[in-house]
């Protein structure tokens, strides 16, 4: 039996000449038939890139400039247009990363099977409503939405669409580039189980690409590693687990663990054994430097949306939220998209006013700040951004960002201020300071951007930092470096932290208490290694659950 | 790249020099009359719509159609070029008293529905102008006391004796009673279907043209030569200088060319229509000084000017009121050169210098030294007017004075002449045909109104008893020969007080074409204003000939 | 699989927006939310045109004496006679305003100054359907057929089914509308003698519905109708062109492709089918720049529509009607959008949401 | 090159935000790297070019033209020759000259309307997209009402009760008429970018908001600024024309557009005058087309896709 797909040699490039870029450089593998395999790397490293080479999608500025891509024998980088949209019928399908945008928002979804069935006359016409309906039941969903637009459909809906479609291909091939990236915890975990399952069903060959290891090795038979745009690694899933033998395979095997582990070390972190009576006070000298240490005291805080439109209900995004955020503490606030957890962290920012209850911060009513008066909350209350793209200013210099806070916070001027921002940047690691206070965000790489974020939001010497998912945007190996950052300041500088994530690996890590909300209500709180390990509440049983796990999974 | 940009660069550069290099060769425009149209048909651009027609041939009313001047007649046409007096509907009037004037109706003249004309009508039509006086456009009820008529005269008599209106009311245009009386509300009556004494009735009738038949029963029917008349609702330049009109009212630019060249025996002629005037506003400091007056007449070029604004079509106007050359039996031989001013600075500053005005610096300063500076006034879109300014401004720019232009809307330019709000203002003079109304309306202190308040006439604020004596007596002169001696007296009123400053004459702008018909006036032979509306095209129509009429 | 199961993909499809109420529910309501912001942005541009002429200097009325004084000499007793007849307003802003919605709502302008005695509504009234034939049917053809090329140029990038369209597009809408009309004029009217100068049928015609009026008709709308042609072409292709490049490089087109569709398919249905709806807002509001450049053309070919009557309106100082005008034209162009509206809503389900 | 395996609508964003950013500080370097992209796109640069010479020629007008503007005394109505290039109008003016000299008007007119209603639009666009809730609604419906209300007979009717004005009436009408557009696209783009965090993290770091709009959001907008300067400049350049050729301008004034509106009253075309007609249409079709040509550079900037190259 000879391999559906034999890649041989394949360079892919970006753009021409002497400013092209190899992001895929002689690249081999193979797929066998019914395969489950796995491609995984961090960003840059090539894997989207050859997804696409492998599908024939490849877009100016991308363009293979060597190699052969065989598909049961047949050429596909050798292919015309013409025959290349002949094979896919039978051949390779894709499924983008994001259900979202890959359907057609003003088509509706049953046009969308009839334009594929259309186009390949693979389906008699008569068919085409029975086998469209019995396409979406593949993937779980009833058939009554292949009347509905994709607008009118959640991301996870969309994205068992674009499965379907995918499918309707009859496809020996499947590609999957990050199918789930873009949902929701529970919602990516319900569609990798149907992906895997229909997989064993149908009994395509799978190629899942996705950054995330833990996902890849919970389902994918066999696993390449990709690094810098070369294979390093090529090996099943459970040799990879439990063998690894590239260094690369390791350092990204190593950010994984369980967060219901009794002992949870990632790099940088040894466990610290969270207890309550062991939980890590601030250091007496750190605590000295603070006069006032105030505590955030958030009392049945509720918060009401008028409802979208006429006729439907009010949203309800938080729902009596009571807690106490006591200086030095830190607090994970954990929960899916739609939690409330975001909110929340405005309605202690005071970007939004609660609906009912209030948010004091010492004596200051949080809820009652005008605009004017947003500075006597932010002297002392900060936040790190879950994105650190957006969160900097692109035309401004590191050294301007981090001037401003200080200027407007500490009174401090020139070169006084200079040095304060110099003495930030050392804080949060970027050093050369002088040189790194001279780059511009593009500069920099996602971590580095996220440690002057961090540096921005300690410029003014807070009590309480706020950080919004602060490493979900970073690669694996990145995000130990930011939360290693941010435990020590909290140890060192006596700051508060209420850390908001939907990652409770990284809320094991550097939290010591943690909520969970649902709905926007609190289901379960305490100690966050003790809740972690006997989860009460059925949802956060089930955000546990979702969590991919390398070592949980039955690996065949 | 680059290649292909700088070749699509070649290409742009190429094409513009291949434009401009096309541009460069005027293209000769041929005037091509549609075969269509009979040799008995004339094509005449008297009419405009607005776009298109209305079917309106009420003739008092302000936008009734042209060609209801040809279907209505007044009792005596007056050629506003010469000045004469043509018997029309009544074959002639006397007055028995300064205070009565008798016309005699014209007997043997049919309404086009076949009823005959009488002076019933006359008085009818009178009457009619009283009873609406938004019809009575030439103000006829202020002068008329009582009307009355025989089976052959109509007798009016005037409220005070005032020879001269009896031309004015002569020039009314006459319906007929028998429809008239039956219309429930003549003030909005729009006449779609006209009944009238004229050599012309109404023909086919569309909203893009109109066309009018000879009236077979016509009194002078015989001297009717053109069968049927079309009358479009567009008329453009390009489209009168194309498509082989027979008659049109217009200026073209450059008529030798365009008109002439055009072929299809184009001939033009430009008599003077009124006299284009400076109006100083005599209320205000200097021009309230004959001195300042004087100097700012001897400091023009008119013959630029003139050649300016019209584009040298039109002649110089002498400062007396009086058009010539084909009023020339009316001008007092004694005023020298016509009354032509020539250009002399020398003159012109030595009467600056009495009005206490002198040459400093190339600046011409008053006592105090402050330059002389005021604003010619003139209408926005009369850019004949428009470009006559300028070149005035540049003259006495070149003296010292400080000319400012201020060109409002029409609206607002009338207001303020008629307000008296403007240091100098541009506007017409005479031209009415009649010698008495010319220099009435330019110096008679009836008109008189204070600043601020409207004045119809005497826009400048003129008042001298002098000439108000020698108007009086005009009103009191039946004797041609006593009229004639007042004129000329009120024409050196003109020429020596310089209430006005004449610029130049306002052109009639006749177009014809010889193609079809000839007899039409000329310099050769004037015998009517060229001009297609009001009742002088009766003179013409009157007076054609067919070509090849055998 | 652990202790709790979770029933697969319950999670997403219960986290599905509920969907309420009917379809067509939303829909009305989506019209009746247009039509009420018609309605107000209607009213908007009455007031608008009741408070223009009243902040500039002058009045009306007294622009409307000097207007007919310039005829004759105009008795006391006159001048009133006039003032009643023109119904020159009266009474204090308010009841001036009061009056003037009136007016509007009975579609009663007042005569005419120029063209007494016939009625503003009268002129008007005869003149718009010219206006809307013409630029209506124009406008649309140049939309589709600019939308057409756009979408051509997109989707053939860089070849020259992109550079010239996309080239002689820009360079033609930067022609001044009453320029090209008048090269059109000259060259095709009167040095060709292709086609009629002026007028919006033949002269001797009368309006009817029969084939030869209409041929006629179309005949003499030929040169405006290319003149607005030319001009308003490049702006379609350009818009059409820019938006379909954006909407290619969306995944639904990529997913499109990775799914075999014809090109046509991908090309039509994906592609241009989204890039027409940002395009198709620009089109309602680009509508009053191609009736403002209709009002050039009318005057260069001297066809009777509003554009003319305005411009004569205008050049008389005739204050009713070129109010009237004004409001006509902006009305047209507001229903015309809120028809724009319409099918925009039609076209994107998003909005029936 | 670090995006390349960041999936297509992810590179893409990332594309846009970091082309409208790139490496510069000051809003100087944001002018100076708009300018090097749109020279980089060759129909931009067919458009500098074009505006460049334009420029050039309204500046040493004095020293190009071979008479003045206003210099009568020729022959009328007088086909090319080589005392006179393109003829002479009916007033006996050399039409050569008055191209020239008509030239700084509707350049003068272009850029200062143009820079008008950019700065209205921007002022409009950023108070708009920061405030919320009532006022914004007000100021939608008003920008709303701007943009659907016809343009130009909105400026026929205020040029004709405005009439004698000149070139400062025409500019104002053109304003008037011209800052919508410009506050709706700016508008937008301020609401999206006041939404990033990092305007976020800058009322955090203390900021007022005058700072927040002035230094953080605006310098974003660069390029859809310049491309709304030059946008409004066109329309502004031909509704000039426009007004000019119907009479409504100051006739006196030698311009494009005035020529035109003589050209058009002595009747050119009737006297074979047909370069008097044609030179000024083209000259203000070309400086239109110029500003046309740069725009497609500056799109490019804040819409990547749509720069230069084949896509297919």
């Amino acid at each position: 039996m000879t391999a559906l797909l034999e890649i041989t040699d394949l360079s892919v490039d970006y753009g021409e000449g002497a400013g092209s870029t190899h992001a895929v450089n002689h690249v081999s593998f193979t797929l066998e038939h019914g395969e489950f395999v796995g491609l995984v790397g961090e960003s840059g490293s090539g894997k989207s890139t050859l997804g696409f080479a492998v599908t024939g999608l490849s877009k100016p500025p991308a363009r293979v400039v060597g190699g052969s891509i065989l598909l049961d024998g047949v050429d596909i980088a050798s292919l015309s247009q013409a025959d290349l949209r002949e094979q896919r019928h039978g051949g390779i399908a894709m499924v983008l990363q994001s259900g979202m945008n890959a359907l057609n928002p003003v088509r509706s979804i049953r046009n969308h099977f009839v334009d594929i069935f259309r186009a390949h006359g693979h389906v008699a016409r008569g068919d085409w409503a029975s086998r469209a309906a019995e396409l979406v039941g593949k993937v779980e969903l009833p058939a009554s939405v292949l009347d509905r637009y994709p607008g009118e459909l959640s991301g996870g809906m969309r994205q068992r669409v674009s499965i379907a479609l995918a499918l309707s291909l009859e496809p020996k091939l499947m590609v999957f580039d990050e199918p789930t990236t873009a949902l929701d915890v529970l919602v990516q975990h319900a569609v990798m189980d149907t992906i895997i399952e229909l997989q064993k069903k149908e009994n395509f060959t799978a190629l899942l690409i996705s950054h995330d290891l833990g996902i890849v090795l919970e389902s994918a038979q066999r696993v390449l590693v990709m690094h810098e745009g070369e294979i390093v690694e090529d090996a099943p899933s459970r040799q990879i687990l439990e063998k690894p033998s590239d260094d690369y395979t390791k350092m990204l095997l190593s950010h994984y663990a369980d967060p219901r582990a009794e002992v949870v070390e990632l790099p940088g972190f040894e466990d610290r054994h969270r207890t309550p009576a062991a939980a890590h006070p601030p250091t007496v000298s750190s605590r000295t430097r603070r006069q006032d240490q105030k505590a955030i005291v958030v009392d049945h805080v509720s918060k009401v949306y008028p409802a979208p439109r006429r006729g439907e209900p009010q949203v309800t995004a938080v729902d009596d939220v009571s807690f106490t955020l006591e200086p030095g503490q830190s607090l994970a606030l954990v929960g899916a998209s739609g939690s409330g957890k975001s909110t929340l962290a405005k309605l202690i920012t005071a970007v939004e006013k609660p609906s009912s209850g209030s948010v004091r911060f010492g004596d200051l009513d949080v809820g009652s700040l005008r605009r004017g008066q947003f500075r006597r909350l932010h002297r002392d209350v900060q936040m790190v951004f879950q994105d650190p793209y957006a969160a900097l200013n692109p035309l401004h210099t590191v050294e301007y960002t981090l001037t401003r806070p200080v200027v407007n916070f500490t009174g401090l001027k020139g070169l006084d201020a200079r040095r304060r921002v110099l003495e930030l940047l050392d804080t949060v690691g970027l050093s050369p300071v002088e040189e790194f206070a001279a780059k511009l965000p593009h500069q920099l790489s996602g971590g580095q951007r996220q440690r002057v974020v961090i540096a921005r939001a300690l410029a003014s010497n807070p009590q309480v930092i706020i950080a919004d998912e602060p490493v979900s945007m970073l690669d694996v190996s990145l995000r130990a470096g930011v939360l290693a950052l941010l435990e020590d300041l909290r140890e060192q500088w006596g700051v508060s932290l209420l850390y908001i994530t939907h990652d409770l690996l990284s809320a094991r890590v550097v939290t010591d208490n943690i909520m969970v909300l649902n709905g926007g209500r609190v289901v379960e709180h305490g100690n966050t290694a003790e809740v972690l390990r006997n989860p009460s509440d059925e949802y956060t049983i089930r955000l546990l659950d979702a969590i991919p796990n390398p070592g949980r999974r039955d690996v065949a | 790249m680059k290649h292909p940009t700088r070749r699509r660069l070649g290409a742009l550069v190429a094409a513009i020099m291949l434009t401009s290099g096309l541009a460069a060769c005027s293209i000769q425009i041929e005037s091509a009359p549609d075969p269509s149209i009979p040799k008995d048909t004339m094509l005449v651009a008297a009419d405009n719509g607005s776009p298109l027609f209305e079917r309106n041939f009420n003739p008092y009313m302000t936008n009734k159609r042209t060609a209801a001047f040809y279907m209505y007649e007044p009792l005596v046409v007056l050629d506003n070029v010469t000045g004469e007096e043509h018997p029309w509907l009544a074959t002639g009037y006397a007055l028995p008293d300064p205070s009565t004037v008798v016309f005699t109706i014209r007997d043997g003249v049919k309404w086009s529905d076949g009823k005959p004309f009488t002076p019933k009508d006359v008085a009818f039509s009178f009457d009619l102008l009283k009873k609406y006086p938004t019809f009575d456009l030439q103000g006829i009820w202020s002068y008329i006391d009582t009307v009355e008529t025989s089976d052959t005269t109509v007798t009016v008599h005037l409220k005070a004796p005032d020879v001269p209106a009896a031309q004015l009311i002569a020039t009314t245009l006459i319906v007929p009673e028998h429809i008239w009386k039956d219309v429930p509300d003549p003030s909005t009556f729009r006449n779609p279907d006209p009944v009238g004494t004229g050599p012309y009735t109404l023909g086919n009738f569309a909203a893009q043209q109109y066309t009018i038949d000879k009236n077979p029963t016509y009194w002078q029917a015989d001297k009717v030569a053109a069968e049927h008349i079309i009358l479009p609702a567009t008329n453009t330049q390009l489209d009168v200088a194309t498509k082989g009109y027979d008659w049109a009212y217009s200026f073209i630019s450059d008529v030798d060319g365009a008109w002439v060249g055009a072929g299809n025996k184009n001939t033009y002629w430009f008599p003077p229509g009124g006299t284009v005037s400076l109006f100083p506003n005599l209320t205000k400091a200097p021009f309230n000084d004959l001195n300042v007056r004087q100097g700012l007449s001897l400091a023009l070029d008119r013959k630029a000017v003139g050649d300016s604004a019209a584009e040298g079509y039109m002649d110089v106007a002498g400062q007396t009121n009086i058009l010539l050359p084909y009023q020339q039996n009316l001008l007092d031989p004694s005023i020298p050169d016509s009354g032509l001013v020539t250009q002399n600075q020398q003159k012109a500053l030595e009467y600056f210098a009495q009005a206490g005005y002198t040459q400093q610096g190339g600046k011409l300063v008053d006592a105090a030294g402050t330059q002389l500076s005021f604003t010619i006034t003139t209408a926005n879109g009369y850019n004949d007017w428009l470009k006559g300014v300028q070149e005035v401004q540049k003259q006495w720019g070149a003296i010292g004075i400080d000319v400012k232009v201020a060109s409002p809307q029409p609206a607002a330019y009338q207001l303020a002449l008629r307000n008296g709000e403007y240091d100098l203002a541009m506007g017409g003079t005479g031209g009415t045909g009649s010698i008495f109304r010319d220099f009435n309306s330019l110096l008679s202190s009836d008109y008189l109104k204070p600043v601020g308040e409207e004045a119809v006439f005497n826009f400048e604020r003129y008042s001298n008893p002098e000439a108000d004596d020698l108007l009086a007596q005009y009103k009191l002169a039946v004797d041609p020969e006593k009229q004639k001696q007042l004129g000329y007296q009120l024409q050196n009123v003109v020429y020596n007080d310089l209430p006005v400053l004449s610029l130049y004459y306002g052109g009639s702008w006749g177009l014809m074409s010889d193609a079809k018909f000839t007899g039409w006036p000329s310099a050769a032979d004037p015998y009517a204003s060229p001009k297609t509306y009001e009742s002088t095209p009766l003179l013409v129509l009157t007076h054609l000939k067919k070509v090849n009429d055998d | 699989m652990t202790s709790v199961t979770i029933a697969p993909g319950s999670a997403d499809v219960s986290a599905a927006p509920r969907i309420t109420g009917s379809g067509r529910g939303r829909a009305w309501a989506y019209v009746a939310r247009k039509a009420g912001l018609l309605l107000l942005t209607l009213w908007a541009a009455i007031t608008l045109n009741f408070i223009l002429p009243r902040l500039m200097p002058g009045s009306p009325a007294d622009a409307a004496l000097a207007k007919l004084a310039q005829n004759g000499p105009v008795s006391d007793a006159t001048k009133a006679a006039i003032e009643a007849q023109l119904g020159v307003p009266t009474g204090n802003i308010l009841e001036q305003y009061v009056a003037y919605l009136h007016q509007v709502v009975t579609l009663d302008f007042g005569v005419s100054y120029t063209f007494y005695p016939q009625s503003v509504s009268e002129l008007v009234s005869t003149a718009l359907p010219y206006t809307l034939v013409l630029v209506g049917v124009v406008t649309i053809i140049a939309f589709v057929l600019g939308t057409l090329l756009g979408v051509l140029a997109a989707w053939k990038r860089g070849t020259w089914l992109d550079t010239l369209p996309t080239l002689a597009g820009s360079f033609a809408s930067a022609f001044p509308y009453f320029w090209t009309a008048l090269l059109l004029l000259f060259f095709a009217g009167y040095v060709g003698r292709l086609f009629p100068t002026s007028g919006a049928y033949g002269p001797t015609a009368t309006p009817a519905f029969t084939i030869g009026f209409l041929g006629d008709a179309i005949y003499h709308a030929a040169l405006p109708a290319l003149t607005i042609l030319i001009t308003s072409l490049g702006g379609w292709i350009l818009g059409m062109r820019n938006t379909m490049i954006s909407t290619i490089g969306d995944d639904y087109v990529t997913f499109a492709e990775a799914n075999g569709l014809k090109p046509r398919t991908v090309a039509l249905r994906y592609a241009a089918r989204n890039a027409i709806l940002p395009n198709l807002t620009s089109f309602g509001l680009a509508l009053g720049g191609v009736v403002g450049g209709s009002i050039l053309v009318e005057r260069v070919f001297g066809y009777p529509g509003i554009g003319y009557l305005l411009f004569n309106a205008v050049t008389n100082q005739d204050y009713p009607l070129m109010q009237a005008l004004f409001l006509m034209i902006t009305v047209s162009v507001l229903i015309a959008n809120f028809l724009v509206d319409i099918l925009y809503g039609v076209l994107d389900p998003r909005t029936r949401r | 090159m670090s995006t390349q395996s960041i999936p297509p609508s992810t590179r893409a964003v990332r594309a846009i935000e970091e082309a409208s950013i790139a490496p510069a500080p000051s809003p100087l370097k944001v002018v100076l790297r708009v300018a090097s992209t749109v020279w980089s796109n060759g129909k931009a640069r067919i458009g500098i070019v074009i505006l460049g010479l334009f420029i050039l020629v309204a500046i040493f007008a004095p020293l190009l033209a071979p008479y003045g503007a206003r210099q009568n005394g020729f022959d009328r109505s007088a086909d090319a020759s080589a005392a006179h290039w393109l003829g002479t109008t009916a007033a006996g003016e050399d039409v050569l000259s008055q191209l020239i000299w008509g030239s700084q008007i509707s350049i003068f007119v272009g850029l200062v309307a143009g820079l008008l209603s950019t700065v209205i639009a921007v002022l409009v666009g950023l108070s708009w997209g920061y405030v919320r809730g009532f006022g914004a609604d007000v100021i939608n419906f008003i920008v709303n009402l701007f943009l659907v209300i016809p343009g130009l007979p909105l400026m026929i009717v205020i040029a004709a009760y405005l009439s004698g004005g000149g070139i400062g009436m025409i500019i104002v009408v053109v304003v008037i008429t011209g800052w919508a557009w410009g506050a709706r696209v700016l508008r937008s783009q301020t609401q999206s970018l006041r939404s990033r965090d990092f305007v976020t993290a800058a009322v955090f770091s203390g900021e007022r908001p005058f700072r927040i709009v002035f230094r953080e959001i605006l310098p974003n907008m660069t390029s859809l600024i310049v491309g709304n300067f030059f946008g409004a400049a066109t329309a502004a350049i031909l509704a000039e024309a426009g007004l000019e050729y119907l009479g409504l301008g100051d006739t006196t004034v030698v311009s494009w557009g005035t020529m035109l509106f003589w050209a058009q009253n002595s009747n050119a075309l009737l006297t074979g005058q047909w370069a008097l007609l044609f030179a000024p249409g083209l000259c203000i079709a070309l400086l239109a087309t110029s500003l046309t040509l740069i725009n497609f550079g500056v799109d490019g900037i804040s819409n990547p896709r749509l720069r230069e190259g084949k896509q297919r």
